[in-house]
């Protein structure tokens, strides 16, 4: 007879002994010396010019959008993996897998339109391009 | 064979095409639109006919064409059909007669005189032959009311033709609002017929359930109806009174008579079709059309029969002394509706129609004649300016007199068999058990004394002695398109008694009272002999013959004829001779009254500015001060709040989220407290 | 009933399709400028789903209801009925937005969006459980998002779209927790095992709120009262044929679902116990019609007051809910609300539509700016005049008679103060709605405006939604006997 | 024994509230958009909590379809946001007020 939330509450308890811990445990291990150049982003190097957030290049987002697309079409063909040979069995295989084939179709229309109207052409910002010229 | 009835509908149809045509294409046709209108007329009468021959043989019909409110979900049915009967065919075969003779008189009338605006007048007109029509074949008393209403509004129209002249317009605005006032008493009957009946339906071959039918089971205790708490009977006469009213309004009866005269301001072709034909008859159509429903009510009748031979009488007095030929015709109109009124109210149904018959062709005869004559005369309609125009005008003058020997009633003239039958149905009548009829009938035998009097009074100013002014010297001609509708119209003045020569045949066992037994073979319910049992069963109307059956016809026929005479005969004495002289000034004060025709015009006047413009300015006041304050307030409230809600839209979608879990949580805790979720 | 069975989802099918031709189409050619093509494939997808649609409704394919997939889909008369009116609320703006978009960039991704979100909406109104419902408004709303937001470089339309999609998501959030609630009560998304489940169910709480969240989402969808807030932003700062689009079909969407829903789902003898939603609709009502017609008096922009009156409108379809009170005859109700909506989307599409021509000829937005305008283009103004006036509910259109129907039905179950109040309401549109007409007929025009084209599928777009609006004014009746039978089928 | 569900409503009733209090307070349209990622997720909970307590899959798959339509939410309003970037050069949804009244 055990109360399930023995369980929760150990896990909880793992979950935020070990973080802190480790934290701790450091903390008291290592030796302290502070120093300014300690603190500095790069210790040792170059001095850091602007902003910490850069912007990065619109394409990034295009890609990954189009990892999601295929993240969640993974994420829908999975229950009917699960299903599939009792489907077979059942229905008989058109009926179990064109459907999902229908599914995939019409994700690949998509893909082949991304694809064509440029989402995943890697087009050089202007700025990279001038890096490029100046090096050469 | 398709049957011949489906081509009913095209009786009105056709004069309305003959509108549009005249109203979008008059300019361009050679008679501005004339043409169109004749032949529609023309197209109508023949259909008409057809229609009149179809019923003869044994086809009475009735057809509902459209249904416009009704399924289940209403309890009662709004539609447009027609119903030919006995009625309504001759009906139809009147009125697309007289306007066709008045189209192609029309022609001589109107486009020989280099009227404007013609495109108008023939649209007007066709507009107004096709209402009255409809109204005609109407199966049902909500769509008699509707084309009721139309033959108004195309009266307005043709009355106010020459709009911009001082005296038309108004004329115009005095037909439309005295009809008017009547036909909101019609409305609130054809309201309460439906209430009451839920059907509006006149009946006819076919017809389950009309209106008059249900009212006499419901007299006989045999269906039951919605009475509003009045014994049936009483509810019934306050039904029949009110649809009344509509009918005198539009009859021009006593005391709603006053806008016709002035109709007179309107075209004469016009005069002689409202009279003769449409408006006018349009009022008497309707009673003969429900006396099914009207024979019930005993009190109803005899409204109908006194305010018809008062109006008989009165009218005719103040005919005796107008100068104006047209008003002359236009007082003995009233009168001679009084008289069908009268027939009617007395229980003389074949002769109030006979004596519609006939009227409508003598009294469009004579207007005709007398558009003739104003014509000739310049259009001058003074009769003290006229004078021997018989010389100059044989066709007009002898159709005339056909008229006017037929309106004054003399043998064998057809106004005399008519009207004869008319006092002589209402004695009999009133010798039986109502004697409230004989005071009717003392007042219209009265007044065919004044009727032979300013009818020859007429007669002799206009085209006998010498004339009296230049333009009587010399008159304008006219062409056949006066004479001819003239010549048809004279000849049928003089003999259309023929149809119901009711004492020939008590004398000589002959079957010529056609019209007699025309009518009392219609469909079921529409009859005249059902009438008759309705009459004697319910209203309670027996005929007496004190005299005897022939000889007490005789009687009132010697009586009528007789004073008739003795009218004609005063005023050839008095007007006689080359030079007649007035005589008016040896009525003294009476003239006056005579002349102001009562002063019905005054007291009318004073109701309506005295009376009803003071009540109407007192709640001007109060709609300016008081509604409108609230009106105005209420919107000036309404765009405030209208601000102060946009106001809400602040732009920022945060706050729009926060408003939005704001209404949801207070939905939520609202509905949650009073549905006890929390608990 | 029909074979094969999916055949009965063709016109969602024909709509799905169609997007998936503009993708390959698009595909094949990205650079193309061939818009014609684009627009005209748009045009006759719609317009054959519309025939379909159409056909199935006069062939009865939808009684007895077609039921597909176990359920999950439900083709019946009301789904039928929705699909028409998305169908040609579709084609007319497809066939505008081939002026409107003139010299645009993206133009197959607009049209791409359009078939799209119309492929949601049809099947919003055939859906046979919460979850196809769900799945189907948000294939309705988020092509919406981006249609809203197409014009790029416009603050305006950048703003709108965000704003749309904020209290979208929001909307969304809260739907499909109310969703989970209702299936936590019930233990099934399928309505018609929800409508067994839910008759004195143990949790009445959970079911309440679970109601409530369910109708506020569809309160989102049909800009309602208090989630109505997107809608006059997103109206006035879409592209004139979007702001049609959103306020005609997807309103409409919304209400597909929210009847078959409501009614199906939480009968309301049923959960009376649990959640009077009637009352709650009740509400809604009262205060959506107020609110927009109040806001909508006192506007001076020209298309942000037909949002409003939009979401007026949206006040007066309510009644098709609020008045189930299961006294008089639902059928009727329900049915009026249909009818209102498909006359709706005649009207207040084609005179949005009017706006995108006004927008085309670079006509300003407020109604001042409309002055005179009926000596310019006196043919577009006329229509606008019938869509104004039948939108009021004049009998000039269909509007007259659906109006009828809602305030009779209203009567009818014993709810005679929503129609008084959807009367008063009225009488305050007529106000604003006779403003444009003033503008445009009476008043003095403004100087340097110039109407310099007319752009022929624009206007034909605009003229055919007013001759359909005029027409469907006597038609009416050959559509109400299909709206009031469906409608029935869903009640009973 | 398995957890009572009731405790599972309330957490998913809470997650709820976090979201919609990160909606009302956050003025940074990313983070608008996490917080609605929070609601979905919170009805997430719920499906599959009562799937289990049902006994069927129902809530289960449901949630996936959830997922996936959150995930296409996020495509679409990150497409949005950006446009709004380059219009207003800002992601501050308070900033946005152009429309209004």
């Amino acid at each position: 007879m055990s109360n399930p939330w023995i369980a929760i509450g150990a896990l909880t308890l793992v979950s935020i002994i070990i973080p802190v811990s480790m934290v701790v445990v450091s903390a008291l291990l290592r030796p302290s010396v502070p120093e300014q150049g300690k603190t500095a982003v790069y210790e040792s190097g170059e001095v850091p010019t602007g902003d910490t957030r850069i912007r990065f290049n619109i394409q990034y987002y295009m890609v990954a959008l189009l990892f999601v697309v295929f993240d969640i079409e993974t994420v829908l063909i999975f229950p009917w993996t699960v299903i599939y040979r009792d489907g077979v069995q059942q229905f008989g295989m058109a009926q179990t897998l064109v459907p999902m084939l229908v599914f995939i179709g019409v994700l690949v229309v998509g893909l082949a339109w991304a694809w064509r109207n440029g989402a995943v052409q890697w087009v050089k910002s202007t700025r990279a391009r001038d890096t490029a010229g100046s090096t050469e | 064979m398709a049957e011949i009835t489906a081509f009913a509908p095209a009786i009105a149809v056709l004069p309305f095409v003959s509108f549009l045509v005249a109203l979008f294409a008059g300019k361009y046709l050679p008679k501005k639109g004339a043409l169109a209108g004749i032949l529609a007329m023309g197209g109508s009468l023949v259909l008409s006919l057809l229609m009149l021959y179809t019923v003869a043989t044994g086809h009475a019909h009735q057809s509902t064409l459209y249904t416009w409110v009704g399924g289940e979900a209403v309890p009662y049915e709004l539609t447009f059909g027609i119903l030919l009967d006995q009625l309504s065919t001759l009906m139809l075969v009147i009125v697309s007669l007289i306007s066709f003779l008045v189209h192609v008189f029309s022609l001589g009338y109107m486009n020989d005189e280099d009227e404007g605006g013609l495109p108008r007048y023939y649209a007007e007109l066709g507009l107004f032959s096709a209402s009255m029509l409809g109204f005609v074949f109407a199966d049902n008393l909500l769509m008699a009311f509707m084309f009721f209403e139309l033959v108004g509004l195309c009266s307005y129209l043709l009355i106010g033709f020459w709009f911009r002249e001082a005296g038309p317009p108004s004329a115009a605005k005095k037909a439309f609002l005295v009809t008017r006032f009547g036909d909101y008493f019609f409305l609130v009957g054809v309201v309460a017929v439906f209430a009451t009946f839920g059907t509006a339906a006149f009946g006819g071959p076919g017809v389950e359930e009309s209106f008059p039918h249900l009212a006499e089971l419901a007299l006989d205790g045999e269906a039951s109806v919605n009475t509003f708490g009045f014994a049936p009977r009483t509810w019934f006469t306050i039904v029949g009174l009110l649809v009344l009213g509509g009918v005198m309004g539009k009859s021009a009866q006593f005391p709603f008579h006053t806008w016709l005269p002035d109709a007179m301001e309107g075209p004469t072709p016009v005069s002689a079709l409202i009279h003769a034909a449409t408006m006018v008859a349009a009022g008497v159509y309707l009673v003969a059309r429900m006396y099914g429903f009207y024979a019930l009510s005993p009190t109803a009748l005899a409204v109908i029969a006194f305010v018809g031979g008062f109006t008989a009488l009165f009218a005719a007095t103040m005919g005796v002394v107008k100068r104006e030929i047209k008003q002359v015709l236009a007082y003995s109109t009233i009168s001679q509706y009084g008289y069908i009124m009268l027939a009617l109210g007395g229980g003389g149904y074949v002769a109030g129609v006979f004596h519609l018959t006939t009227h409508a062709v003598f009294k469009a005869l004579l207007f005709l004649g007398a558009g003739s004559v104003i014509i000739a005369m310049h259009h001058n309609e003074n009769m003290w300016d006229m004078g021997g125009l018989k010389e100059e005008m044989p066709v007009t003058y002898y159709a005339f007199l056909s008229g006017s020997l037929a309106l004054a009633g003399i043998v064998p003239f057809s106004g005399f068999w008519s009207k004869d039958e008319v006092l002589f149905e209402t004695l009999i009548h009133g010798l039986g058990d109502s004697p409230l009829l004989l005071g009717a009938y003392a007042m219209g035998l009265l007044a065919v004394f004044f009727t032979g009097f300013y009818t020859f009074r007429m007669v002799l100013l206009t085209f006998h002695g010498e004339p009296r002014s230049d333009t009587a010297r010399d008159p304008h001609g006219v062409r056949w398109k006066v004479k001819g509708p003239l010549a048809v119209l004279g000849a049928l003045a003089a003999v259309a008694g023929v149809i119901n020569l009711a004492p020939v045949a008590e004398l000589t066992g002959a079957h010529i009272d056609f019209l007699h037994s025309w009518l009392f073979h219609g469909p079921e319910g529409l009859n005249g002999e059902h009438y008759e049992e309705l009459l004697e069963g319910v209203a309670g109307y027996h005929a007496a013959y004190p005299l005897g059956e022939t000889l007490t016809m005789l009687a009132s026929a010697a009586v009528s004829l007789g004073l008739a005479l003795a009218g004609a005969g005063l005023a050839v004495a008095l007007y006689r001779g080359p030079e007649p002289v007035e005589h008016t000034d040896k009525l003294g004060a009476l003239k006056t009254v005579l002349f102001n025709n009562y002063y019905q015009d005054e007291y009318q006047v004073w109701l309506a500015e005295g009376l009803t413009a003071r009540v109407a300015r007192a709640a001007d006041t109060v709609d300016v001060s008081i509604v409108d304050g609230v009106v105005n307030f209420v919107s000036s409230l309404s765009l405030f709040t209208g601000d102060r809600l946009r106001r809400v839209q602040t732009g920022i979608v945060s706050n729009y989220a926060a408003l939005l879990t704001l209404g949801l949580t207070l939905l939520l805790v609202a509905f949650g407290v009073m549905q006890g979720w929390f608990l | 009933m029909i074979t094969p069975e999916w055949a009965a989802a063709a016109p969602t099918l024909v709509l799905g399709v169609t997007a998936l031709v503009l993708f390959a189409f698009d595909s094949i050619d990205p650079e193309s400028s061939n818009n014609p093509v684009l627009a005209g494939i748009a045009v006759v997808g719609s317009l054959a789903a519309m025939g379909v649609s159409v056909a199935y409704l006069v062939a009865g394919v939808g009684d007895p209801a077609v039921e597909l997939y176990g359920g999950q889909l439900v083709v019946d008369g009301m789904a039928l009925f929705f699909q028409v009116i998305f169908t040609s609320v579709t084609a007319l703006v497809a066939l505008a937005s081939y002026d409107y978009l003139e010299d645009m960039r993206h133009q197959a991704e607009y049209y791409i969006l359009l078939l799209l979100a119309a492929t949601g909406m049809s099947l919003m109104a055939a859906a046979g459980s919460l979850a196809v419902g769900f799945v189907a408004l948000e294939l309705a709303s988020l092509p919406s998002y981006g249609l809203v937001a197409f014009l790029k470089q416009n603050r305006g339309s950048a703003e709108a779209g965000l704003k749309y999609f904020l209290i979208g998501a929001l909307s969304s959030a809260v739907f499909a927790y109310g969703i989970s609630l209702v299936y936590a009560v019930s233990g099934s998304l399928l309505i018609d095992a929800v409508a067994g489940s839910v008759r004195n169910a143990g949790q009445p709480g959970v079911l309440g709120v679970g109601v409530l969240m369910v109708l506020g989402g569809f309160a989102f969808k049909t800009a309602s009262v208090p989630f109505h807030f997107w809608a006059p932003e997103a109206y006035e700062g879409a592209p004139a044929p979007i702001s049609a689009f959103l306020s005609s079909a997807s309103k409409a969407a919304g209400f597909a679902l929210a009847f078959r829903v409501m009614t199906v789902a939480f009968p309301i003898e049923g959960v009376v116990g649990a959640v009077d939603w009637v009352l709650a609709v009740q509400v809604l009502a009262v205060v959506t019609m107020t609110l927009g017609n109040f806001a909508a008096a006192t506007q001076e922009n020209v298309k942000r007051m037909l949002a409003y009156s939009s979401v007026g409108h949206a006040g007066y379809v309510l009644i098709g809910l609020a008045a189930l009170t299961g006294t008089g005859d639902g059928g009727l109700v329900l049915g009026a609300g249909m009818i209102h909506l498909l006359v709706y989307g005649f009207m207040n599409t084609g005179a949005f539509l009017f706006i995108a021509l006004a927008e085309y000829w670079g006509v300003g937005r407020t109604f001042a700016d409309y002055n005179g305008l009926a000596r310019r283009a006196p043919l577009a103004c006329v229509a606008m005049t019938v869509f104004m006036f039948s939108l009021a509910g004049l009998p000039v259109g269909g509007g007259f008679v659906s109006k009828y129907y809602l305030f009779a039905g209203a009567v009818n179950a014993g709810v005679w103060w929503l129609a008084l109040v959807g009367a008063v309401n009225s009488a305050l549109s007529l106000f604003y709605y006779s403003r444009v007409v003033k503008a445009m007929w009476i008043e003095e025009p403004a100087e340097g405006v110039d109407v310099s084209s007319y752009p022929s599928t624009l206007y034909a777009a605009v003229i055919t939604a007013a001759v359909v609006t005029v027409v469907l004014l006597p038609a009416l009746g050959l559509f109400s006997g299909f709206a009031f039978d469906a409608a029935a089928a869903v009640l009973f | 024994m398995a957890v009572s569900v009731q405790y599972y409503l309330i957490l998913s009733a809470f997650v709820f509230c976090v979201g919609l209090f990160g909606i009302l307070t956050r003025r940074n349209a990313l983070l608008f958009l996490m917080s609605v990622e929070l609601m979905l997720n919170a009805a997430n909970i719920n499906f599959v909590a009562f799937s289990y307590y049902h006994g069927n899959l129902t809530g289960q798959v449901f949630s996936l379809f959830t997922m996936a339509l959150a995930a296409a939410e996020v495509a679409v309003g990150i497409g949005i946001i950006l446009v709004l970037y380059r219009n207003f050069a800002d992601v501050d949804v308070t900033k946005a007020t152009t429309l209004r009244w």
